[in-house]
């Protein structure tokens, strides 16, 4: 079972990213769940999205404490408290950011990997938004595999329908440009 | 009637709603409750109705709220008012406390118009001395954009939306301060945080008066209508500049518009600009012109301003 | 003292007035009318200084309780059946909140089909709700323990419900001792409570309570019910030392030496005594044990009395469709099922929507608990008195 | 996300209260912000427009009368900006980390 | 047949689309609004033909059920916590009256304090109203058991809730398989039901119940439940022909031998059944209940599965402030109560109000049982993961 | 507007409401039902709230209706209208009946002022083809005569009773017409059985309209009003004779006197004959009297007849 | 009083329904009256005010347009005596057993 | 224990019998129970209105199915069926009638004794309207005891203010002119 683990802000779809990844899974035969951590805060608010994967039915329903793979979507939040919490001994930590991976090495003490991408670059330049959520899926691909590109876009096709175009464009940059630093231990 | 606020100079700088709170970046009810309270001031008791600006306010362990203030549930807000005002008149008059306060229940749309509507009008059949204020983003905002009806017509809401059978609300945006005149309070009235001078005297008024009175804000909302976090009060002037909400009172069943608009914009102005009214066709735009006109014949409002040919 | 002809809804109008309440918030309802008329007199002739909030309706009722309850206020409100049903949502509010309301609950039928006489269908539906219930079986009762309930509610900040039978106790006059006022004012000194709402705090009060805190808010309120206890006993001995009469959280009758029990509660206990009587002195070891406060529920010391003995006949007024058995029976079999020697419990159902029931049903419960307990096996719930 | 630290259910205000007014102040939403507004206090004429505005209660009046951001508390929401008649106040996005 | 990912609600907003409702009458709450606003769109794109009413509040929600219900059209509803506690008065009325009506609730806390996450206690405090309570805990049972219930309740002639846990089930995303429109429409076709409200038959419904009558009435619908039970069992076997999954009144996981078991209701089950495998492996004796028809409680089944396991454990995730015990240990209690060999009862109060139970925590459980069960006295109710 | 009923002869000779109820001798509320259900006929839904007519009229196992009726709860009524109005709408868009119904939902003024109010105010806003009838007994007559927001100013009830503190009911009547027009309603008017051929009418006008009617119709109760049996229909006719019920009918907004009063009675005559009003003093009279002036005024009533002095 | 000849539960109406429209015809409420109406046909001018005034439908018209009171149905209260211009419609005192 | 049972009309005061009865023996020290069956009936119906009274504190709370003492207060009512239901072997029956209480004999077949006022013409002499409840109570009293005189009395000045001397007449009239008939068997 993989566990990731999304760190976002209202609005900008980091929930969305979790499901289009859960989505895909399903989509390709196996078992995901896709949820979030909701709470009263509004829109610009942090929020937290979670996905969980497997080759088998999941049963499992109580929260992720300790996930494989931590997602920072939004670059202001890279500086927020808390993002490398309980990330797994050998994890992975994807980040939006225009800095090197290495620069975070420090950052993330238990991460294997680290990828970074400028998402938001990406996103502003594919989408006209700073909406990072279809980029940063590129990323994940690239660093994790887990999915089939076509499978992400298949998905994007049904869910954007208009937007679906852009939003491929968006994964398939993304996917090219992600950086990533690989420590060499425990994996 | 006072007409306490006139510039800036007349308001107090005391805030009563602390920054921290959970609102929406851009949320102007935020904004409207800063100047209410500022109006209001230390000596008031806030009832809040469940919705968008309770939750974010009273994140235990954590409140912005600088009054007491008290929530109990989304329906029952005038009563919970109710209960405390009769309190501190009996209290008082038995001499078991000296305290005097302002009492302000604080309800959304939804809270209002919909669900809370009920004790509301038992509260101010009852008479009560208290204001009601409730602030209007046109549906339930906190639970996520669903229509209530206070929604106005056409506008898209989660619960309305727009498709092949569809086009949004069907039924007109429901009357509060009609409805609350009809209850024959001394006091009732429309306002918007746009006009924060307008707003805060009514507040005065509001509270000057004996007996129940309601104050109806517009405060217009990002989120759920679909506009930049920076727009909230230019949109809140739109309304008003284009008919679509008048700013009047009505002080013992007597209306007085308390802002002109010599030449009203045109209301595609106001909807073009709101993702909620994005699937408007022609027809529809010209159907809510219709309404803001018929608006400003009824409130005195002047004509639409010639548009200049692009 | 005076010795008075009253019914049960005066006696509670008697004690909310010498209680010196300071808000009084109600919505009519059959058979609870009495008592907010006999309470509006009062206001209306100047013999209570009270806040009389006309609402428009039991929403709203409790609402201005619990709103006119953090000012400091003392607090009264009456109601039954449908009134306490569409309070519902507000009961769990109360008590969380810890506003010391105090409510007369005339225990009638819920609908539908529309009922107006006496079942406890309404008051049973609300024991989730956090409230303490005391149950009143006769004029008297209803009086001391609406009394009391003031005491108890605002020491350990819990609402409190009085449950009192519709007509049967509501409406049927009895004798009853009412103390002067000055007494009871002296035993519930009507001194001003702490105004939380007060503007020299300014505190918020009814916030959010997210996940991180819930459990331990909920479970404040759950831990002032375990410690009403102790305190409910105290008050009630209070009482006793000043008034002469004595309650507790469960009443026994003719438990010498006794093979088989029946567990009543409310006005039904009377009827149970006068059958138990008669059966004894037919040879008969029958008992009858009666709950008064069914919240907090006596589990320890009901297993305690009811450990050893053999059958128990539990008759409730109430259902629950498709349960395992009725109410009671459910919190009865709760607190017996880790007994040593497990009594053979035999559930009845009886009395709903103001069914009598008679001295022969009673009897016919007696011997049936009699029979469960001598074959050592019961049957499902008995449906006393329906027509097949 | 972790648990330490918060109050057990003894040491909770009866009833859930909280009691320390205003304290929303110790929250922090500044990571809620992609734009950052500046003031440019020569161009300001005081008018004020942009304190009554502010949703968030983050813009202080100093002592001599001019207005200050608190970017403690400020969500970025734009709002006073776009309500300086003299562009006194712009936006400009948050540097990254 | 599709296998896609979908969220709990949107697998219940199919179903309700596929059952080809009439009416659908609704009131915003937080967590089900996403069932709602997919059914709006459903209706506004023209893919389900149904009024839907946006009322004004619960209370109205189920009230206009109610009278959809009597014309014969097939009516659903969704709610959750304050606005099931707002429909409590009418819930009773819709069982007695006998409305099929179906309704999704998204178990969500009661307030106070307020509370938009997930347990049980909205559900729990109407386990008396006398609807039919199913709980699915995925998306594809909330999708099998909407479907089912719709089935249910038009056979037996009374209204169905489908719980699903807030957020833990309504909001996430899983694999549902759902069948073809066509064959779920000839699993509940969706032929015109009695208009009893037609002129041509001027029946009079709702009407008094007077003491002659009531119990009579009430009892109808306490048998039209009891006798649920064999239909129920029909349905789903029906089900499990037509689309090849099926489901029961209980689930067992590893009872081969076991000696002692955790019991759960909801959600709560997929992880206990995870720990369980985990704490098998290591050759501890445990095994999981799950009940899935809590009204009609399975009491005999459970009583006969249950009965000679040496402790079982069972996990409320609500309360009875002062109860005996919590609500689903009362049940259990009361029919194991009679069974010969009597299992050690371990009760548990956890996830009030949105607090996760994690993995640990289920091994605390598992171990606190087997303790119980080894030593044959149980602890009063553990409250898990309280803050002292 | 249609006038179907004139004279005796128009009326339908047909009774949908049977005798053997258990209304109080000389209930005007039945007359009322029998006259509305005389004009909706055959092919009609009656929807009861909680109170007098409710549970006089059903008393298992016999039900005083000839036409399909249902009684849910007390303060839910306009929304079980709603749920069947939208129940029979898709039944027959979707061609599963054939039927179509008047759909009438009937309250007390306990169930349509106070309790109901918010269930009929969401109805209203939703435009459902229904007609809202309020029989308007003025307080709580089926549990004992308690006060109701339309119970009228100074009037006693066993709980505004009069005493050393009070003199009755110290609010004014709640304005249900007003409160209904405020909602934008197509059809709303206020009637009494006393002038039967003007509630009948207005019934007819009520159900020919598209979308929600509201008739509000005074029905005098000889119990809580403390009069003789025999006086109901006086008693109905002397309220309007006073002025104080106007019978009017607003249609889409514009108001209309339908039974004019060139020469009112004075109230005095109304209020003496009411054991409701035995406690009123001279200046209690005198303040009901200025209430009918304003209403006359409103309404266009004449003066009031000079009083031959005795 | 004796609860002979009620049905029994599975004899009901499902819901507990009344399945025949006016059945309150069979209630006797003849008990409740102390005055009885006459109705004087002479009188009588057949302006039918008393048929439309009755609470109780207890007046029926036959079939050549006179009215006619159902006294198994009148409760007495005098309505229609009051309504009549032309008093054709006395009230008297119920005869004593 | 005595137990009566009271038959009148809605709005006619068979209610307020039943309780000054109950009130009566309670200020005189000992116990009674007062109570009615209410049913949804308006003004003008039936009711039933029950006595329970004893020397001992009485604790039966079931109804009453063979009072020892039946009364009916309206004269129109003596052609009801069931009044005379349940009547013990030997009771009594009073009744408000102008008639002679011979006249009942064959109707109460189990009543020891019969007596009958003609409560209704005392009412309109003392109290000019026809409410029998305080008249017939004279009629019980004369022939049961129970009371005194004197507690009823005092019970009228308190309740009935204004009107408690007509009360007071009324009550000794009936007192005065009731008739009874003893059928001398199982007395
Ligand atoms: C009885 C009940 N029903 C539903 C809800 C869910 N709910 C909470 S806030 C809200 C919407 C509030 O809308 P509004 O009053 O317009 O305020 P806003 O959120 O827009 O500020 C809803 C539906 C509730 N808390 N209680
Ligand atoms: C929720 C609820 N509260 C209270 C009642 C009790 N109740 C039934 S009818 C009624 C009064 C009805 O008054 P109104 O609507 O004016 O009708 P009327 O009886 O006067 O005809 C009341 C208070 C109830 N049935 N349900
Ligand atoms: S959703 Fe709208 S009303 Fe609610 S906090 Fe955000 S901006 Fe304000
Ligand atoms: S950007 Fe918005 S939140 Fe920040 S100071 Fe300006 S108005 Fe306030
Ligand atoms: S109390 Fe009034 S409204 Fe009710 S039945 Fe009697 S007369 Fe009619
Ligand atoms: S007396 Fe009354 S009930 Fe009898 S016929 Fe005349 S109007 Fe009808």
């Amino acid at each position: 079972m993989l566990e990731i683990r999304w760190h976002g802000r209202g609005g900008q779809g980091a929930v969305t990213a979790a499901e289009i990844l859960a989505t895909a899974v399903i989509n390709e035969g196996r078992y995901a769940q896709a949820f979030a951590s909701f709470g009263p805060e509004r829109r610009g608010a942090p929020v937290l999205a979670f996905t969980r994967i497997s080759e088998k039915e999941i049963l499992l329903r109580s929260q992720i404490y300790e996930p494989d793979v931590v997602v920072i979507l939004d670059q202001n939040l890279v500086t927020m408290e808390g993002l490398e919490q309980g990330l797994k001994a050998g994890g992975t930590a994807i980040l939006n950011t225009a800095f090197e991976p290495k620069d975070f090495a420090e950052r993330f003490t238990a991460a294997g990997r680290i990828a970074t991408v400028d998402a938001t670059n990406i996103a502003i330049k594919e989408l006209g938004t700073p909406i990072t959520n279809t980029a940063i899926l590129g990323a994940l691909v690239r660093v994790m595999g887990i999915v089939k590109m076509e499978t992400l876009e298949a998905i994007f096709k049904e869910r954007f329908k208009a937007y679906a175009e852009k939003n491929v464009n968006a994964v398939r940059s993304a996917y090219q440009m992600t950086k990533v630093f690989d420590r060499g231990e425990n994996k | 009637m006072s007409t306490a606020f006139r510039n800036i100079k007349d308001v107090p700088k005391e805030e009563y709603l602390a920054p921290g709170h959970r609102l929406c970046a851009g949320c102007t009810a935020a904004t409207a409750i800063r100047q209410i309270l500022k109006v209001a001031g230390r000596d008031t008791v806030v009832v809040s109705a469940t919705g968008c600006v309770e939750v974010a306010t009273s994140y235990f362990p954590q409140s912005a709220w600088k009054v007491p203030w008290v929530h109990v549930a989304f329906e029952n807000t005038a009563a919970v008012a109710s209960g405390i005002e009769s309190a501190m008149k009996a209290l008082y008059r038995k001499k078991k406390t000296t305290e005097r306060v302002n009492i302000i229940a604080l309800g959304g749309d939804g809270g209002t118009f919909d669900i809370g509507l009920q004790a509301l009008s038992g509260a101010l059949e009852r008479s009560h001395d208290f204001i009601y204020i409730c602030y209007d983003n046109e549906a339930y905002m906190n639970t996520g954009v669903q229509r209530s009806s206070a929604t106005p017509y056409c506008a898209a809401t989660t619960t309305c939306p727009p498709g092949k059978m569809s086009s949004g609300k069907r039924t007109e945006k429901k009357d509060l301060v009609a409805i609350a005149v009809a209850h024959n309070i001394p006091y009732a009235a429309t306002a918007t945080p746009s006009y924060p001078f307008d707003l805060m005297n009514k507040v005065k008024r509001a509270l000057d008066v004996e007996g129940p009175a309601l104050v109806h804000v517009l405060t217009p909302c990002p989120t759920g209508w679909r506009f930049d976090t920076d727009s909230g009060i230019d949109i809140g002037k739109l309304a008003v500049l284009t008919g679509l909400w008048p700013l009047y009172e009505v002080v013992d069943g007597v209306t007085k518009l308390t802002v002109q608009v010599p030449k009203r914009e045109p209301v595609k102005k106001y909807l073009e600009i709101q993702g909620r009214f994005k699937h408007l066709k022609e027809a529809d735009v010209a159907e809510v012109q219709k309404r803001a006109d018929m608006l400003a014949a009824k409130f005195g409002l002047g004509p639409v301003r010639e548009q200049v040919q692009a | 003292m005076k010795r008075m002809g009253l019914s049960g809804n005066y006696a509670a109008a008697y004690a909310v007035k010498m209680a010196d309440v300071d808000v009084i918030a109600a919505y009519p309802i059959t058979p609870q009318t009495t008592i907010v008329e006999k309470l509006s007199e009062f206001v209306a002739n100047g013999e209570l200084d009270a806040e009389y909030i006309n609402v428009e309706s039991e929403h709203s009722a409790l609402s201005a309780c619990v709103g006119a309850s953090l000012t400091g206020a003392r607090v009264f409100t009456a109601t039954s059946s449908q009134g306490l049903a569409y309070m519902h949502e507000v009961l769990f509010m109360a008590s969380a909140l810890r506003t010391p309301i105090v409510m007369a609950n005339v225990n009638r039928a819920l609908s539908a089909p529309l009922n107006i006489w006496n079942d406890h269908s309404d008051a049973m539906a609300e024991r989730d709700s956090g409230w303490i219930q005391l149950w009143a079986s006769s004029a008297q009762e209803v009086f001391d323990t609406t009394v009391e309930a003031f005491k108890i509610a605002e020491d350990v900040q819990l609402p409190v419900m009085v449950n009192l039978d519709g007509y049967i106790v509501s409406h049927t006059y009895e004798p009853v001792n009412i103390p002067d006022e000055e007494e009871v004012r002296k035993y519930i000194p009507s001194k001003p409570m702490k105004n939380r709402l007060s503007p020299s705090l300014a505190y918020s009060i009814g916030v959010v309570g997210p996940p991180e805190y819930y459990f331990e808010m909920k479970y404040q309120a759950i831990d002032a019910m375990e410690r009403s206890r102790v305190r409910i006993r105290e008050i009630e001995s209070d009482f006793n030392k000043r008034f002469g009469r004595s309650y507790d959280d469960i009443y026994t009758y003719f438990m010498d030496d006794v093979e088989y029990v029946l567990l009543t509660m409310g006005s039904m206990t009377g009827t149970a005594r006068v059958v138990a009587e008669s059966l004894r002195s037919r040879g008969e070891k029958v008992g009858v044990v009666a709950i008064r406060t069914f919240r907090p529920f006596p589990s320890e010391r009901l297993a305690g009395i009811l450990g050893d003995v053999g059958g128990i006949g539990i008759m409730d007024r109430a259902t629950t469709p498709g349960g395992s058995s009725s109410p009671l029976y459910e919190d009865v079999a709760s607190c017996l099922y880790s007994v040593q020697k497990r009594p053979i419990l035999q559930g009845f159902v009886a009395g709903l929507g103001g069914r009598d029931v008679s001295i022969g049903e009673f009897e016919m419960m007696f011997m049936a608990t009699k029979e469960a307990a001598k074959s050592g096996r019961s049957k499902p719930s008995i449906y006393v008195g329906l027509r097949g | 996300m972790s648990k330490q630290g918060l109050k057990g259910w003894k040491e909770i205000p009866e009833g859930g209260t909280v009691e320390e007014p205003g304290s929303s102040a110790q929250f922090n939403v500044q990571s809620w912000r992609t734009y950052r507004p500046e003031l440019d206090k020569k161009k300001c004429t005081k008018c004020g427009m942009c304190w009554l505005y502010c949703p968030e209660a983050a813009i202080k009046i100093l002592d001599d009368g001019s207005y200050e951001i608190n970017l403690t508390y400020c969500k970025g929401c734009g709002i006073c900006s776009k309500a300086c008649a003299l562009k006194a106040i712009t936006m400009v996005k948050e540097e990254k980390s």
